[in-house]
């Protein structure tokens, strides 16, 4: 039994964690908590079901893809319509954050409206098939998210690293004014920081959805909120952060939840989030933020 | 520019305030009209339903029936026979919400121009309920269709009703059947944590104890929820023979789903709220043998029936096909609530106290789910039948009613409800 | 009985010994100044004095009093108040209000009271309002009372902040890098202005960084170098002791300017 | 000299009159929208004491309001007791919770204080929800009565109407007596540059306590009223878009600016209910609501914040023959 709950976190974990990196991302560029990031790995999955039924018919990979290079593209003009006008005329970010809110609304709303809230089945990889890990049962579809979010992890930190945007969207998050100086395109970057953010998004939804083997328009609002505590709880602009802290939250939770009862997996989410920021308010990878005089 | 756009913006905020009338003048329609017809003799009636929000669907569903009932009375030229006296719906979105729902209810109430005959409620209870009051003082008819809570009808004075069977009496059957009729005697239960949920698993559980059985576990999940898988996991160490589901179609395919992962092994039994196509079609294989309750008589051969399908084709094809040739369960229930109120206004219900005293006498009303009759404090006796998912001779999965069930299984009496 | 005492002052950071037991005492009536290359701690002895850091060892003494390791706000009331070398205004108010923040310590009401208007906070905020008058009649920003305090011209932000110290009536006037950022004009301003400070406060600790403001108008001067005092005196001994000019010159400078 | 007059106090005197007069001229649905700004405002003026004055951005202020509306319907359906007891134990509940949110902010600043409004107002939700022996639970409380107090019962929606905007109108005072008191001041200015604050002798943390305990009673009192007003309270109600809302609300309005709240109250009180006539827009209302949030953002993030121009200040100074300035605190 714990074995099963372990495993059920660990496949959780992946699906906030994948989320919460683009929080942590967007986050650590823009001191900006990107509310619409929730409603992107809605938007997404209903993307992908749209264009699995219609177009692309069969193949997962083509869709899979197609719908990674539509949630780049929502990323991005979110970034322009909505993030960019307040950024660039110097503003808080409290502005920034309404508007995000704003794009928020209206893409849950324009799902809401085409999807239907009705459920519907949603394809699947190597369905029905069950590995027996130490006594666990884990299906084909939990390994594989585990394992997608171990290399996007690896990526991400090659990116960040090596890659020469990667590196720029690190010294984004340093000083942007520096960035300013130095010539570099540094509102092409931050849409660039938001498309990259958005298709992380897009990936923990459609493997989320994969998982469920259905979708619902009320996939998106567990996840958000989860994903969001995930990002803090590691640490917030801390990537590896957001993964730990969100393979944290989800084991508590199965945990509590399979031994005490679910709505109190709930609390323990929260209360763990509290207790870590009491404890030590920059999250578990964060730094401390130096007092200067 | 920065100074023409705020005068633009507060201008506009004055228009709004007083845009906000939509022709309602002041004081509202209180006078009592001796007819609630318009100039040229047509019914207003208002509909209030969560069009956005997390039961969109089932709205969708209940308009689809109450603009089937619309069709059928247009055939018969609509209230007078002779193509005059229409009924008009005002549709309203309260997007499920009870703050949304109540301000919708004082613009019914208060709107003379049109002025509403009756208001077709909201679909969950947590809309209907503050809304009730507010309809009661103002003494408007309020037809809550789907709301099941045991204290709604007490609580709207006598200006509400409602088509479906109250919670206690509903989930006292549900317990008879699995328990006496069934012979599970270890069953487990999950539920959702909304009020319907509560309650429902309140009487369950009265009942089962009634007769003897002790539930192996009940578990309550957070709406919104969408992994169940460790819910599952605590119910598969207790090892039930059935587990009873009192949840939405849309978990009700989640759980069924994760269950398979889980490796849960038993039968699956869900109330009347999610024995329905979408269910059937969204399970597919798994389904099978899946028990439900239901309250339809699906007796093909019932001109009621064969007339309403009919419409149904006419105006939803596309929807009729998908949900592989059958309505869908909430449409009929519009399309009853429709056939009531056209009866109500036809015999005299033509003022809103008219229309109430006359649809408080509803007796066997021949209605899609059989006859429809309201008892004392109005409410709904009608008899809910076992059914199960079965695979026919053609190999295709089904809804089947074991309608005969009664002849031999008194379940009221067995529930206690005698 | 000196205004304040200063008994080796020491503070490390880890390994690094920022501040390496400092002790200077500063006399009523002068203006003292605190001088010493860029990293030789001088930031780091403001905070100290003013509470903002804890010091591991040492004491110091405002008027007979230890107020070593207090908090600022208790620090800022002993009669210790300062200005910051990076404008640090409160920028959505305006001037009134940022210099009635400055004597807020002063005003004897509490929160309680100020939730509803009664006589006696009546009265605290027009005697309040009053002062803020003359205190800036006296640093002449009177025409932009009710302006936001960013939207004045960075000489009279400065101004500001001196005034907004004022406003706590302090014992001892700290003042972090006033001159920093003005022209030689504006200079010559300020150094009477601070000049007629004394008028005000019993004495003043000046950080500055242009030797010329510095030799002008203190009457005692303290060197720092890599946190510890190579040197307490009057300006003419300061400015010929040759371990202040190596400091400030290098070896190598100190050699050159030597020879000359 | 005081200036009494200044452009924000004449347009809040002409907003209140304007209410004042609307019970006359408007039907039982407009009034019921009325009513609903008037709760708006009472609950954003709250939150903008806490965000506008006080610096903190919350994103849980919700909690504080479903605490208030919970605590009237719990005390009735368990003592049945009238709204002049309820409300003291409104104040004391609402008080307490905003002293419990503020202890963890003695160590913690910035970004970190918005996650833990959001985690405390998800806990407290999560607490009404499951105590179901106090809270009832997702039974949700029926029945609520109209407002006792002190014998008299407030039967009609006209009377509910004017006892709401008599709490607006004290809450707008009271707020402007506060900001123009030194504790107000000590706020903004550590709002502003909080080492600056304290190194002019702000305590910061028991200032934090007041303004947490302040704003909860008042959002709590709005809580309170929202409760009369529905006859039924469930926790499905005070979910997470109640706080953004109110936050759109209070930005819109402009930060700190309390006239603004009550301007953008209304603004985004009525927009939905205006769009709502609007056939086309039937299922889409929100994506309009959402656009505006957007483009409002655009505009300058305020409509009063707009800054109306020096000239409509002079009208008013020549009007007054006073010295006014842009007083834009």
């Amino acid at each position: 039994m714990l074995l099963q709950i372990l495993v059920n976190g660990l496949s959780q974990g992946s699906i906030y964690a994948l989320t919460a990196i683009g929080y942590s991302l967007i986050y650590s560029i823009l001191q900006l908590i990107n509310m619409s990031n929730a409603a992107v790995f809605l938007t997404s999955a209903v993307i992908f079901y749209a264009l699995y039924t219609s177009l692309t018919g069969s193949s997962i990979a083509l869709t899979f893809i197609l719908t990674l290079m539509a949630a780049g593209m929502i990323g991005y003009i979110i970034e322009i319509i909505a993030i960019r006008p307040i950024r660039e005329k110097g503003d808080s970010n409290t502005y920034a954050l309404i508007s995000s809110i704003g794009v928020k609304t209206i893409l849950e709303q324009i799902c809401q409206g085409t999807f239907g809230s009705e459920i519907k089945q949603f394809p699947t990889l190597l369905d029905g098939k069950y590995i027996d890990l130490f006594g666990a049962r884990t299906s084909a579809i939990q390994i594989i998210i585990i394992l997608t979010t171990l290399c996007i992890l690896g990526f991400m930190s090659w990116f960040t690293q090596h890659n020469r945007v990667g590196r720029g969207l690190r010294a984004l998050s340093q000083n942007i004014r520096a960035c300013h100086l130095m010539g570099m395109p540094v509102n092409t970057l931050i849409g660039i920081s938001f498309a990259v953010g958005s298709m992380l998004a897009a990936v923990s939804g459609v493997a989320y959805c994969m998982y469920l083997k259905s979708i619902s328009i009320s996939v998106g609002s567990a996840i958000g909120n989860k994903a969001f505590a995930a990002t803090v709880l590691g640490g917030i602009g801390e990537l590896k952060g957001a993964v730990v802290g969100g393979y944290i939250l989800a084991i508590a939770e199965n945990l509590v939840s399979g031994y005490w009862s679910m709505s109190a997996s709930n609390f323990i989410s929260f209360g763990i989030l509290i207790l870590v920021l009491i404890i030590k308010p920059t999250g578990i990878f964060g730094k401390k933020e130096q007092k200067k005089v | 520019m920065k100074k023409f756009l705020s005068l633009l913006l507060i201008s506009m905020m004055i228009f709004m305030v007083a845009g906000c009338s939509n022709g309602g003048n002041g004081g509202g329609g209180e006078e009592k009209a001796e007819t609630a017809a318009d100039a040229n003799g047509d019914y207003h009636i208002a509909v209030s339903l969560p069009f956005t929000g997390t039961n969109a669907s089932y709205a969708e569903y209940i308009q689809m029936g109450l603009e089937v009932g619309l069709k059928k009375l247009e055939k018969d030229g609509w209230l007078n026979g002779d193509g005059t006296g229409k009924i008009i719906l005002d549709y309203f979105d309260d997007k499920n919400d009870a703050t949304e729902g109540a301000t919708i209810a004082e613009k019914i109430v208060a709107s003379s121009d049109p002025y509403y005959l009756l208001e077709i409620g909201s679909f969950a209870s947590g809309v209907s309920y503050p809304c009730a009051t507010i309809y009661r003082d103002a003494e408007v008819p309020q037809y809550a269709l789907t709301c099941s809570k045991s204290d709604f009808l007490p609580t709207s004075g006598d200006w509400g009703f409602s088509l479906s069977v109250t919670q206690d009496t509903a989930a006292a059957r549900v317990a008879a059947y699995d328990i006496e009729y069934l012979g599970k005697k270890n069953i487990a239960l999950i539920y959702s944590s909304d009020s319907w949920g509560l309650e429902t698993c309140k009487y369950y559980t009265e009942t089962a104890e009634k007769l003897g059985v002790t539930l192996l576990a009940s578990e309550k999940y957070e709406d919104g929820q969408q992994d169940f898988t460790s819910i599952l996991t605590k119910i598969k160490e207790t090892n039930p023979e059935l587990v009873m589901c009192f949840c939405a179609e849309n978990d009700i395919v989640l759980i069924r789903q994760q269950a398979e992962t889980v490796g849960l092994e038993c039968d699956w039994q869900v109330s009347s709220k999610s024995r329905t196509s979408n269910v059937l079609q969204n399970l597919g294989d798994l389904g099978e043998n899946l028990y439900g309750v239901y309250a339809r008589t699906k007796d093909l051969k019932d001109p009621v029936y064969i007339e309403y399908e009919e419409l149904y084709k006419e105006l939803y094809a596309a929807k009729f096909a998908e949900d592989n040739n059958t309505t869908q369960k909430y449409a009929d229930q519009g399309y009853n609530c429709m056939l009531t109120t056209i009866w109500a206004i036809k015999n005299g219900g033509t003022t809103r106290q008219a229309f109430r005293d006359q649809l408080a006498t509803l007796k066997d009303f021949p209605g899609v789910q059989g006859p429809i009759s309201f008892g004392p404090g109005r409410r709904v006796l009608q008899t809910q039948y076992l059914s199960q998912i079965v695979r026919n001779e053609a190999g295709e999965l089904k809804w089947v009613n074991y309608e005969d069930i009664l002849n031999t299984f008194d379940v009221d009496a067995v529930a206690g409800l005698k | 009985m000196s205004l304040l005492e200063v008994k080796d002052l020491t503070i490390r950071f880890g390994g690094l010994v920022a501040v390496d037991n400092l002790s200077f005492t500063m006399e009523e009536g002068q203006v003292t100044s605190l001088i010493g290359p860029n990293g030789a701690g001088k930031t780091t002895v403001i905070n100290l004095l003013t509470g903002f850091y804890t010091p591991n060892e040492g004491q110091v003494i405002l008027d007979g009093e230890d107020i070593t390791g207090n908090p600022t706000d208790v620090v800022v009331e002993k009669g210790l108040s300062r200005t910051f070398q990076n404008i640090r205004l409160f920028s959505n108010m305006t001037v009134e209000d940022n210099v009635l923040i400055g004597m807020q310590h002063r005003i004897e009401y509490g929160s309680f009271l100020s939730l509803f208007p009664n006589p006696r906070k009546n009265s605290w905020e027009k005697k309040a309002r009053e002062e803020v008058g003359q205190i800036l009649q006296r640093v002449d920003l009177s025409e932009y009372r009710y302006d936001r305090s960013t939207s004045l011209p960075y000489g009279k932000q400065r101004k500001l902040e001196i005034g907004r110290a004022l406003a706590a009536q302090p014992k001892i006037l700290l003042l972090d890098e006033p001159a920093a950022g003005m022209n030689p004009v504006e200079k010559r301003e300020l150094s009477l202005f601070i000049k007629s400070l004394l008028k005000d406060v019993k004495g003043i600790l000046l950080i500055e960084h242009d030797m010329k403001l510095v030799m002008d108008i203190s009457d005692k001067i303290v060197v720092l170098n890599h946190g510890a005092k190579i040197c307490e005196g009057r300006p003419e001994e300061v400015q010929s002791n040759p371990e202040v000019i190596e400091a400030y010159l290098g070896r190598k400078g100190a050699r050159n300017a030597a020879s000359k | 000299m005081k200036k009494y007059l200044d452009t924000r106090t004449i347009i809040f005197i002409i907003i209140m009159a304007g209410m004042a007069v609307a019970p006359f001229v408007t039907d039982p649905y407009q009034l019921r929208v009325l009513i609903s700004c008037e709760l708006n405002m009472i609950f954003a003026m709250s939150l903008n004491l806490l965000m506008g004055i006080g610096g903190t951005v919350s994103f849980g202020h919700a909690a504080f309001y479903s605490i208030g509306a919970y605590t009237t319907a719990c005390l009735w359906y368990h003592f049945g007791w009238d709204y002049s007891t309820n409300f003291i134990f409104v104040i004391l509940i609402t008080g307490l919770a905003g002293l419990l949110l503020a202890l963890p902010m003695s160590r913690i600043t910035g970004r970190y204080v918005t996650i833990i409004t959001l985690s405390f107002a998800e806990i407290v939700n999560l607490i009404i929800r499951n105590w179901d022996p106090v809270t009832l639970g997702q039974m949700g409380i029926v029945g609520i009565p109209n407002i006792t107090l002190f014998g008299y019962r407030f039967k009609t929606k006209i009377q509910f109407f004017y006892f709401a905007l008599i709490f607006v109108i004290l809450t707008y005072i009271f707020l402007k007596w506060l900001v123009e008191s030194k504790l107000g001041r000590n706020l903004q200015a550590m709002r502003d540059d909080s080492i600056a604050a304290e190194a002019m002798g702000i305590k910061l943390f028991p200032n934090k306590v007041i303004v947490f305990t302040i704003s909860a009673i008042i959002a709590g009192i709005a809580g309170s009223l929202y409760a009369h007003l529905m006859t039924y309270v469930e926790p499905a109600t005070f979910n997470a878009n109640l706080s953004f809302n109110c936050i759109s609300i209070v930005v819109v309005g402009g930060l700190g600016n309390f006239t603004g709240t009550l301007i953008g109250s209304l603004f985004l009180t009525i927009l939905p209910e205006y769009l709502r006539r609007f056939e086309f827009l039937f299922k889409y209302r929100m994506i309009a609501y959402g656009m505006v949030l957007v483009i409002v953002m655009w505009l300058n993030h305020s409509i009063p914040g707009l800054k109306l121009k020096q000239s409509v200040q002079k009208f008013f100074a020549r009007l007054l023959h006073r010295k006014t300035a842009d007083q834009e605190v």
